[in-house]
This record gives structure tokens, C-alpha cells and sequence, in this order.
């Protein structure tokens, strides 16, 4: 027998998951509470788990072991709330700038490497003598590929005239480099999409929680029609398409 | 002991040649330089769309972008600045549901200067053309997809830090009879499938130089394009010696 | 003073600092300027903590926002008791969340908001991007041009590689759907991955000489009417 | 001649929501009927699985989480079979375990799974020997950074706030290069973890993908910045398979199967009659 605290933790489970599943069917109040109460405790959680990181890593071993880098930290953090304030606002920017600056430089060098030239040496690969047809065939198509594409992305030559032209037949193909992976792409995103939405029902078909789903999955169905129903009644019909005109 | 880390020494040396170039290409046309920019399909799209909506007596509706650090939301603001004008000019219904609160007093900026370059400042109503909906993701989504359901845009574009949600933004659109352009570097796939014309990635940045003619957007355009241009050869040249069996240029990539 | 302050010159050159010296330390050796030197460490733990100092941005702005909506009672964009419903939430988990009388982040009462409120209807949410990427799979792809029909049929060709059912057509499937991920997929994705850095290179560059602003662009609150 | 006009029009324009009928029906179906399917391991698995298995006896590995809320639904097939693996080979080869978070949810979500695999510090007096969650690290790239040169200034304690000085596990570590092996579970991208481990210090990473990120991340696995990746809920699956835990991967999969052909389906549907009404010519 399920604790009482158990129940009710599986009844909110169930029903907020519902609550905004229901938004597929349309707009409705369901919805409306679960999104407040999700964007609500979203943003009051990860408060509150910065202020504990705060608190535990920082603030509490320097009242052990003062560290002027940390206070000077917190300090010029408090920065950021001049936001609010309408008349000093711009006191605001000096933490976003320290803060934008930092992060560029961290990551932009780095990036450089593993972003363009270590991805520009992956592609230099030998186009013959791999061993087997497949090997070059592959090769070939990778180096076609990328160097392609990329000339898609040029932007500044005109298609015309006889340096354009080649160039505009060679971005042709970079189109079509791209159309393929965004097709591969695009059926990861499918794999992936249902595989969250498999990991929800997942969640509502425990056994803890499967009865609270077929209840409580019944009465906002019901809802649902009942008032989908009630507006058909009161409006003329209208056409639904799926469809936009060709 | 050298004065630079081992395996730091190529992509020290190509972030400061990035910087150059791009600097360069930047003070080049800010002094004047004419830029001319391959045609892309998406922006011919643009006026097609504006006019269909001008034709059938329903709004334009523009996806006000999230926070206004991202190129792809200084993009967003450029493509804006020219729809805004085409719709003042025509007398189009232009709306855009805007999402940061960062971004809003910009798009304020831009959309009554449009306004006011045209000559329509008196038929331009803040409250009904700048609509906020709210900073969180799925909050704005649904407010967007309200704002479709009543408007009924003839043409919608989306812009400027798109995620998750995108895919139901540019969804509801297309049902409610809207062409749909929009440009992205996230979530290509899926915007490229769903939209009429996509602009992926860099075309958002290049159709934002374009339409903006501004000179920092087009010298950066054009800087970018000759480090490209530097790479693929330097990719050709290295293709060639490793094909014949040598692979100096690894070793200098490794340096 | 005040005219001083409010330069863009200001915040320009500090983006500029701490961009350039991070870039520069990264690659030298030197004692005194290099990535493991003490200052280079102490100006990354400044950095770290002055970002987390920015936790209470969202948080504030969200209450106000909504406070606005309430004392106007707003029906757009949503009726204002939505707004009341939020703050109170609000309250609730931050009350939960903070280390006073019992409770805290690590307390039974978090972790029990945790379980049963955030982790499944945060999943829900996604999980309702998965109907509509359904739909727009049945809508767009239409073997209209051939654009369209080589999407259709390189998607379905992952999709049945992805799933097990697609093994019963035989194991070509899944043989040429690797393929298709491995070779022209990952050409396509490394040149956008290549595009995509030069793109933060030149943004980066025109933030650290001051030529984009646009991020110090507009910070004013009291936009959010 | 009319009637049969609007049947292939209706073939390609039903209502959206029979189309999430259909979806619902197909997911709800393999609670209620056995359809599971023979699962064939595919390379990447099995190369994940290697490189894994053959760490050398004695290594710190570190376990980080990146996954989002919405990400746990389905990367937990992988999370639970890959925190599996770790305890068996911590059991077996005196591997050293460093759980950690790199986002705001990921505090709780490690905690979660230690108390689902009995391996909670309330649960297990082994707890800070040989493995330890380290909670979350803030600040995104800045805080990788800072965390690989010293790890002890941005996460002093536990994530239960006992000080790494006093967990045994914890000797002798105090930057990435004492580290063998980072493994990163994603929902939002490993660029960050190849810019601040990767690239400048050189330690080997292993990825698990959420499927939506594979095609992002095959260029770095090809560049070898990545060492080996598993990818969705199939690599999960697979990885189950591996290590003979069966869990909710096996469950989820035959879902996959399910309701991928029922999109296929439609796609089919859609485009069979957008054909016959094209070669009546009423496009």
C-alpha cells in the first residue's frame, strides 16, 4: 500500500503531465496552470540551487579562510541589479561586460581549434590507396562535401562572369550537400522527439501512476470534447484544413 | 621552454589573422567599398510575401528575436528595419510579437524609425504593432501561437534565437494559410523543413548585411569569406601532399 | 560623474580586458602570463562568481512582470489570476529552496517538488514538440521538387535505421543509414560546425573592438510593459 | 467523379489531431501487446562499450551530466545503463567515479539515480571510497575552465557538504590532467566540455547524445575529439544490451519502432495522395 505522501506524488506527476499534453487538443485552462506553475517553479528552482552553490562553495569557506578574490566577486556581482534601477541602469553593463568579455575569452581560442582547424585537417584525407573502393569512394565524398558546402556559404561572388559561374555550380551542389544532412538530421529529430515524449508516458504508465492516468486522463479528455462540443454547437461551422493551398 | 604552448601555435596564429582580415574588411567598407552579394532566394521571397499580404488585406507578423546579443538577433533587427519600412510604405499591418524584455526598447527604436523614414509616423500605433509576450520559452510559444490564431498573418517571419519551440511557432503559422520565412543557425533541419524559405544560418547574417547595407555587417561578411576562401585551399593543398603521401601541413596544424 | 559613467567607452574596454587577456594567457608560457599563472586563475574564479551573481536577474524580472500584470488586471496575455497563481508558486519553491528552518535545496521537500513537478512537466513541454514534429513531418514532406524528395527519402532511411523495425527490411538499411550519418551528414554538419565559428569569430572581434554594441544595446528595464 | 476527388484530398489533409490519435494508440500499444523486436548493436555502441570496458585498472573517471529536464525522458535509458557500467567496473577494476553536474538540474538528477541504484550515501557506506557526486558546477565554459586547472576553489565540498579533503576518493585530484577519462551525458551539445577538456589539456571524452545532437557531433568524433558516442535511446538500449541490465531503453525502444512507422505512415499517406491528385492535374 502506497504511502499517503507517495500518492500524491504520483497524482501530481500525472496530472501535470496531463495538464500540458492537453495543450495538443487546444488552448484551455489545463494548460494555462500548468505552464504558470512550471515557468514559477523553474525559475524559483534554479535560483535557489545558485544561491546554494554560492552559500556552499564560496560564502561559507570564506568565513573560514577570507579569499578578496571571492568577496570581490559577490561584490562587484551586486552590479547586475542596477538593472532595475532606472536611473543607474547603465552601471549594469560593467558586469555583462566583464562577463561577455570572459566568456569570449575562454572560448573563442579554443573554439578556433576544435571548430575550424582541427575540423579543417580531419578533412584532409587521402582520396586513394585507403584500400578498399568504399574507403576512397568515402573519402572522396567527405572532401566533395565539405569544401562544397562550404562554398555555399560564400556569399560575396556573384554567380556571374567566369570566376561566378564555376563557384555558382559548385554552391549548387553544396545545397544539395546540406539537403542531405538536413534530412538525416531531420530523422534524428523525429528519433529524438519520440523518444521524449516515449519517456513521459513511460513515466505515466508506472504502476504507482498508471490509475491516476486513466482517471485523470479521462476527465480532461472529457473536458476537452465536452467543450470543443459546446463551441461547434454555439459557431458555425468552419472548415479546418491541414493544408495550405498550393 | 618556448613562449608558446606546444600545439597553441596555428590557432594563436589563425584567430590573429581572423582578426585582421575582419578588421580590415570592416575599415575597407566603412570607407566605401560597394560589396556586391550573390542572390539569395529567400530575400526575393521577402517583398513577394509583403506584397501577397498587402494584396489580401492581412498582417505581417515578425518574430521579435530574444536577447539582443546573438548574431542571429542582430540579423533579426536589420531584416526588420526593411520589413517595417515595406509595410509603412504599403500600408501593411505589421506586428511583431516580441519576447526579450532586453531586446524590446530596441525593437521600439527600430520600428518607429522605420515609421518615421516613411513618413508614417500617424498611422503608427505602438500598443497594437509591438506586442510582448513573455521572456520564457514556452510561455512566448503559446503567446505567439494566440497571437496567429487572432491576427491571421498572410506572412510570418522568424528570426533571432530560435529553439525547441520553433518548430511550433513556424507549425501554427503555416496552418493558419501564412507563408513562413525564417533563418536560424539552430535547429536547421526542422525550420528548413517546416518553412516556405529558410535562410540557414549564414544566409541570415548575409541577408541582414544585404538588406541593412551596413557597412560593419558587409566588411565582416566579406572578411569572413576570404578566411574561407584561405581554408578551403589550404584544405586542397593539404588534400594533394597527404593523396602523395606527405603531411607537413598536419604538422604545421599540430604546431 | 554620472556622464562619465554611462560612456559605452567603459563597458567596451572591459569586454576588450578580459577577452584579450584570457586569448593571450591561453597561449603563452610565461610566469607572469599564462594560463595556469595566479592572476589568470583569480580573474576565472572572479568571472565565475560575478556570472552566478546574475541569478536573481530572471527572478526579478519575472516578479515584476507579473506584479505589473496584477495591479492592472491584465486579461492579455493571459487573465491576471494566472499572474497571481505564478507569484504564489513562486513563493512556495523559493521558501522550499532556501536554507532556513529545515529546509534547503538538498531537503526531502525540494528533491519532492523536483520529482514530481519540474522533471515530468518539463518533459511534458518538450514532449509536445513531438506532436507537432509529427505533423509537420505528415504537412511538408511532400515529394513536391526534388529538394523535398531527397529529404523525404534520406529521413526515412534514418528513421527506419534508427528504430528496430527497420532490420526486417534487411540489414542494407541500417548499413546505409550509418552511412548516410558518417559521411554526407557529417561533411554537411562539419562545414555548418566550420560556418558557425567563423560567425562567433566575427561577432567576437566586433565586440572587443566596440564596433557591436548591441549586446549593451537597450538594457533599460521598464521595458517590459 | 467529385467523391472520389475528395478522397485523396482528405488523404492528404486530415486533421492533425487523428494524427496524434494515431500516436497515442501506438505508444499506449506495446504496454498492452508484446512487440519487442530483435535489437541488432551497432557499431558506435559497440565501440562505446570497448573503449569503456578497457580502461586500464585504477583510472578516475569523471561522470558528468549536462541533460536538461526535458532531456532526462530520454537520455535516462542512457544515464542509468551508463552509471550501471561505472559501478560495475569501480567494483571490479578499482575505478574511481566523479559524478558531477554541469547545469542547474543536474544536482538532483545524479542524486536520483544513486537512490534508484541503491547507491545513495544513506544507502551505501562505500560512498566517498571510491565514488563521489561532486553536485553542480555553475557558470557554463568559465566554470569548466576554472574547474580543470583547480577543482578544489569552485567545488570544496560534496554536493552533501562534506569537504574532498575528507572523501578518500578524492586524493591526489585536484586538476583534469589527474583525470583519465570524462564521460558527458548532453541534451544541449558537448561543445563546452571539447573546449575546456579536450582541446587544450587533452583528455579523452566519450559522449552519450541525445539523438537530435548526433548529426552535430559526428564531424567531432570523426575529428577525434571525441573519442566514442552513443547516440538516443537505441544507443541506450544497445548499452543495456551490453551489460545485461535490461531497462527502460529495452521498454522505450519498441515504442521507437511504433511510432516511427506510423509517421512513416502518414508521410506515405500524404504524399500518395498529393501524386494522384497531382496526375489528375488539381494541384
Amino acid at each position: 500500500m502506497a504511502t499517503l505522501e507517495e500518492t500524491i506524488l504520483a497524482f501530481l506527476t500525472v496530472w501535470g503531465t496531463l495538464c500540458i499534453y492537453s495543450y495538443t487538443f487546444k488552448d484551455n485552462p489545463f494548460w494555462k496552470w500548468a505552464t504558470n506553475t512550471l515557468v514559477a517553479g523553474y525559475i524559483a528552482y534554479s535560483a535557489v540551487v545558485n544561491i546554494d552553490w554560492l552559500l556552499n562553495s564560496i560564502i561559507i569557506p570564506m568565513t573560514k579562510n577570507m579569499n578578496y578574490i571571492h568577496l570581490l566577486g559577490i561584490l562587484v556581482g551586486f552590479l547586475w541589479y542596477f538593472r532595475f534601477w532606472k536611473k543607474y541602469f547603465y552601471i549594469y553593463r560593467y558586469a555583462l561586460a566583464m562577463n561577455v568579455g570572459a566568456s569570449i575569452g575562454i572560448s573563442l581560442p579554443r573554439s578556433v581549434r576544435s571548430d575550424i582547424t582541427q575540423q579543417i585537417g580531419a578533412t584532409m584525407l587521402k582520396l586513394y590507396g585507403t584500400g578498399t573502393l568504399l574507403g576512397d569512394f568515402t573519402n572522396l565524398v567527405i572532401v566533395f562535401s565539405v569544401i562544397t558546402a562550404m562554398i555555399y556559404f560564400i556569399f560575396t561572388i556573384k554567380h556571374e562572369g567566369p570566376v561566378g559561374t564555376p563557384i555558382g555550380w559548385i554552391s549548387k551542389v553544396g545545397r544539395w550537400v546540406l539537403i542531405v544532412t538536413f534530412g538525416v538530421a531531420f530523422g534524428n529529430t523525429i528519433n529524438s522527439r519520440m523518444a521524449l515524449l516515449l519517456g513521459t508516458v513511460y513515466t505515466l504508465m508506472k504502476p504507482d501512476n498508471k490509475i491516476y492516468f486513466g482517471i485523470l486522463g479521462t476527465v480532461i479528455l472529457g473536458y476537452l470534447i465536452g467543450t470543443e462540443l459546446l463551441e461547434r454547437r454555439k459557431v458555425a461551422p468552419e472548415i479546418i484544413t491541414t493544408q495550405k493551398p498550393d | 621552454m618556448s613562449l608558446i604552448v606546444k600545439g597553441r601555435l596555428f590557432s594563436g596564429f589563425f584567430l590573429l589573422l581572423s582578426a585582421i582580415v575582419i578588421l580590415m574588411m570592416i575599415e575597407w567598407a566603412k570607407r566605401g567599398r560597394k560589396l556586391s552579394l550573390r542572390r539569395i532566394a529567400a530575400l526575393d521571397a521577402i517583398d513577394e510575401a509583403v506584397a501577397r499580404a498587402t494584396e489580401t488585406g492581412r498582417p505581417v507578423l515578425q518574430h521579435g528575436g530574444s536577447d539582443p546579443s546573438g548574431n542571429d538577433t542582430i540579423a533579426n533587427f536589420s531584416i526588420m528595419n526593411y520589413i517595417a519600412r515595406n509595410c509603412a510604405r504599403r500600408g501593411t499591418d505589421y506586428i511583431v510579437a516580441a519576447r526579450s524584455t532586453a531586446g524590446l526598447p530596441v525593437i521600439r527604436e527600430i520600428v518607429s524609425g522605420a515609421y518615421e523614414a516613411e513618413g508614417k509616423l500617424d498611422v503608427y500605433d505602438e500598443y497594437h504593432t509591438i506586442r510582448f509576450g513573455s521572456p520564457e520559452q514556452f510561455a512566448f510559444a503559446s503567446f505567439f501561437m494566440d497571437t496567429v490564431a487572432t491576427e491571421k498573418p498572410a506572412f510570418t517571419f522568424m528570426a533571432g534565437g530560435l529553439s525547441g519551440e520553433a518548430l511550433t511557432l513556424c507549425e501554427s503559422a503555416v496552418l493558419a494559410g501564412s507563408i513562413v520565412i525564417s533563418g536560424s543557425s539552430g535547429q536547421l533541419a526542422v525550420l528548413f523543413a517546416a518553412s516556405d524559405y529558410f535562410l540557414i544560418a549564414e544566409e541570415l547574417y548575409a541577408a541582414g548585411a544585404y538588406l541593412s547595407g551596413d557597412p560593419l555587417q558587409m566588411g565582416s561578411l566579406s572578411g569572413e569569406d576570404y578566411l574561407k576562401i584561405f581554408l578551403v585551399s589550404l584544405a586542397v593543398i593539404g588534400i594533394a601532399s597527404v593523396s602523395l603521401g606527405s603531411r607537413w601541413l598536419f604538422d604545421i596544424f599540430n604546431m | 560623474m554620472a556622464l562619465i559613467l554611462k560612456r559605452r567607452e567603459i563597458p567596451i574596454l572591459l569586454t576588450a580586458f578580459f577577452a584579450v587577456y584570457m586569448m593571450v594567457a591561453y597561449h603563452l608560457t610565461l610566469p607572469w602570463l599564462s594560463e595556469t599563472s595566479q592572476f589568470t586563475k583569480d580573474l576565472q574564479t572572479f568571472s565565475q562568481i560575478l556570472g552566478v551573481m546574475a541569478l536573481g536577474l530572471g527572478y526579478i524580472a519575472i516578479v515584476r512582470l507579473h506584479v505589473g500584470y496584477i495591479s492592472r488586471r491584465v486579461k492579455h496575455p493571459q487573465h491576471w489570476l494566472w499572474s497571481a497563481w505564478l507569484l504564489i508558486v513562486l513563493a512556495i519553491v523559493t521558501i522550499v529552496g532556501l536554507p532556513i528552518g529545515g529546509f534547503g535545496v538538498r531537503s526531502s521537500q525540494l528533491r519532492w517538488v523536483y520529482d514530481s513537478v519540474l522533471l515530468p512537466m518539463r518533459g511534458a513541454m518538450y514532449a509536445v514538440v513531438s506532436f507537432y514534429i509529427a505533423s509537420a513531418a505528415y504537412r511538408v514532406f511532400l515529394a513536391r521538387n526534388r529538394e523535398a524528395a531527397v529529404m523525404l527519402g534520406c529521413s526515412i532511411i534514418v528513421m527506419m535505421t534508427n528504430a528496430p523495425v527497420g532490420e526486417l527490411l534487411g540489414t542494407w538499411v541500417g548499413d546505409l543509414g550509418s552511412w548516410l550519418l558518417k559521411v554526407p551528414c557529417m561533411a554537411g554538419e562539419r562545414a555548418l560546425a566550420i560556418c558557425a565559428g567563423f560567425g562567433s569569430l566575427v561577432l567576437a572581434w566586433r565586440m572587443i573592438t566596440g564596433r557591436e554594441t548591441g549586446y549593451l544595446r537597450g538594457a533599460r528595464e521598464g521595458g517590459a510593459e | 467523379m467529385a467523391k472520389t476527388e475528395s478522397v485523396w484530398v482528405k488523404m492528404s489533409q486530415v486533421d492533425r489531431r487523428w494524427l496524434f490519435l494515431a500516436l497515442w494508440i501506438v505508444i499506449l500499444l506495446p504496454y498492452f501487446v508484446d512487440l519487442s523486436l530483435p535489437l541488432k548493436i551497432s557499431k558506435m555502441s559497440q565501440d562505446y562499450y570497448n573503449y569503456l570496458n578497457n580502461m586500464p585498472k585504477g583510472s578516475v573517471i569523471i561522470w558528468g551530466w549536462d541533460v536538461s529536464f526535458a532531456g532526462w525522458s530520454e537520455m535516462e535509458a542512457q544515464g542509468v545503463a551508463v552509471t550501471k557500467l561505472l559501478f560495475k567496473m569501480m567494483k571490479e577494476k578499482n575505478c574511481r567515479i566523479i559524478l558531477m553536474g554541469y547545469r542547474e538540474e543536474c544536482g538532483h538528477l545524479p542524486e536520483r539515480v544513486l537512490l534508484q541504484l541503491g547507491m545513495h550515501p544513506t544507502q551505501n557506506p562505500d560512498y566517498g571510497k571510491m565514488y563521489v557526486h561532486l553536485g553542480w558546477l555553475p557558470g557554463g565554459s568559465v566554470g569548466m575552465s576554472n574547474f580543470a586547472k583547480n577543482m578544489r576553489a569552485v567545488l570544496p565540498k560534496d554536493w552533501w557538504g562534506t569537504p574532498l579533503d575528507n572523501l578518500p576518493v578524492m586524493k591526489g585530484i585536484n586538476q583534469i590532467q589527474d583525470v583519465n577519462l570524462v564521460i558527458y551525458i548532453e541534451s544541449g551539445g558537448c561543445e563546452a566540455a571539447i573546449n575546456q577538456y579536450v582541446v587544450p589539456y587533452g583528455t579523452p571524452l566519450l559522449v552519450c547524445a541525445i539523438a537530435q545532437n548526433v548529426p552535430g557531433n559526428m564531424p567531432r568524433l570523426d575529428a577525434d575529439l571525441i573519442k566514442a558516442m552513443l547516440a538516443g535511446i537505441r544507443g541506450g538500449a544497445e548499452l543495456e544490451m551490453l551489460i545485461k541490465e535490461l531497462g527502460v531503453g529495452n521498454i522505450n525502444i519498441t515504442g521507437i519502432s511504433t511510432t516511427h512507422l506510423v509517421i512513416i505512415g502518414f508521410m506515405l499517406l500524404a504524399n500518395i495522395g498529393y501524386f494522384m491528385r497531382k496526375s489528375r492535374g488539381e494541384t
